[in-house]
């Protein structure tokens, strides 16, 4: 781990500003080339959900993704990283997720990005349930087996 | 001991709470020994753990696998796969 | 290509507003899952550097980098694509490039930003002149063989 | 037939001049054809063209490789690999 990065880590309701968050891991300094964000949006292509609403585990889901923030630091070489995860109700096309990763090269910044949602999607104790737009209750999102194995494509470090 | 059980998603909404404090019994010593304990406890036991491989644990806020002894736990929560991100 | 999906590509001197270039392709539709930007910056690690110029081929740049987008378009689905790139003075610390794709999917939207940045780095006609900050100039930046390398990752789509 | 050839980065500084109309003899089919026939034009041409093979050459604003013919050509760019991005 690159000496003194602490990566940020935020869960919370409100919305996140991007520009923002960039601003804040590249401003005054020259050594960064990269800077790769990842959002994730909750979709809603058949007009029929009113919200997703997201559950999580408050404590276990900011030491999980600090977790897994640490875990990229160990395997690339970055300047920055932010993580925030929305909960509670979010509306279709409203921002879910956020990962800010900074690094002097490129691919550094694109895989580590990468990496952390695929682990985010896997570990971060957070559940989806469905508020349809009709009223009913949708139900909890199923976790896919996509996304299992997606986070298996990254060579274990141990 | 005393040790606090923490529910999330429908693993919550079936047993009906969100937590509860349980004094768990001699030869409990498992993730796996705990989870068939717990279903044999009621109907909403039953039938939030009804497959128990499904069921995601966490001791101490850390992911742990079925097999993970459970003694000294302060905490243990019980959850559906994660639908973060 | 998806019907009726033309990128956006500028070729100009001013900076860009990422926020702003998320916005436009996500705003009041609720299709679209996953945002990647990657942003290019001016890096000057030993502090020697004035400015970076950029040369660039008016009229086959835009070109070009269409070409390279609308290559991108046929690979992955995606439901929003832009591509602007700086040219001119640029100060440390500053941005050059800047490549927005919005798709359903993360993995579509991750793999098509790295290929954007594969391809502008190795067919995008810009050359990089350094300007010291003791007034020298520093000369022209040689082309990497790994920027070469690195689109040769990309399975030829003919 | 008048030809346009345009020049960038360290081409340009070489040969001293953005761009020139030229007027091509015969015999100058290709684009390996135009660099050796422009290296024999002088100083600045041979130091610009030293090394042809790391030239890169686009016709009306498309990269091509050094084997296309270039008749019909209303423009050609000569310059170092690109190091946008």
């Amino acid at each position: 781990m690159p000496d003194g990065l602490v990566p940020k880590v935020r869960i919370q309701h409100q919305d996140f500003d991007i520009a923002a968050e960039i601003a804040s891991l590249t401003q005054d300094r020259t050594d960064i080339g990269a800077v790769v964000t990842f959002s994730g949006l909750c979709r809603d292509e058949k007009g029929t959900l009113s919200a997703l609403e997201l559950e999580h585990y408050p404590g276990m889901a900011e030491a999980e993704i600090k977790r897994i923030a640490a875990e990229a630091l160990t395997r690339w070489p970055l300047q920055g990283l932010t993580v925030i995860h929305r909960h509670g109700k979010i509306r279709p096309g409203e921002n879910i997720v956020l990962v800010v990763t900074a690094s002097t090269h490129r691919q550094a910044a694109f895989e580590a990005a990468d990496f952390l949602m695929d682990y985010l999607k896997s570990r971060a104790p957070f559940w989806k349930k469905e508020h349809r737009a009709d009223g009913s209750e949708g139900g909890w999102v199923d976790a896919k087996d996509t996304d299992a194995n997606a986070a298996r494509r990254w060579p274990s470090s141990e | 001991m005393t040790t606090r059980l923490i529910y999330f998603a429908w693993v919550r909404e079936r047993i009906g709470m969100p937590e509860e404090d349980v004094e768990l019994p001699e030869g409990i010593d498992t993730v796996a020994d705990l989870l068939r304990w717990l279903k044999s406890r009621g109907e909403a036991y039953e039938h939030a753990l009804q497959y128990p491989d499904v069921i995601r644990v966490a001791i101490n806020q850390e992911h742990v696998d079925h097999r993970e002894k459970i003694s000294g736990a302060r905490e243990i929560a019980l959850f559906p796969p994660m639908t973060g991100g």
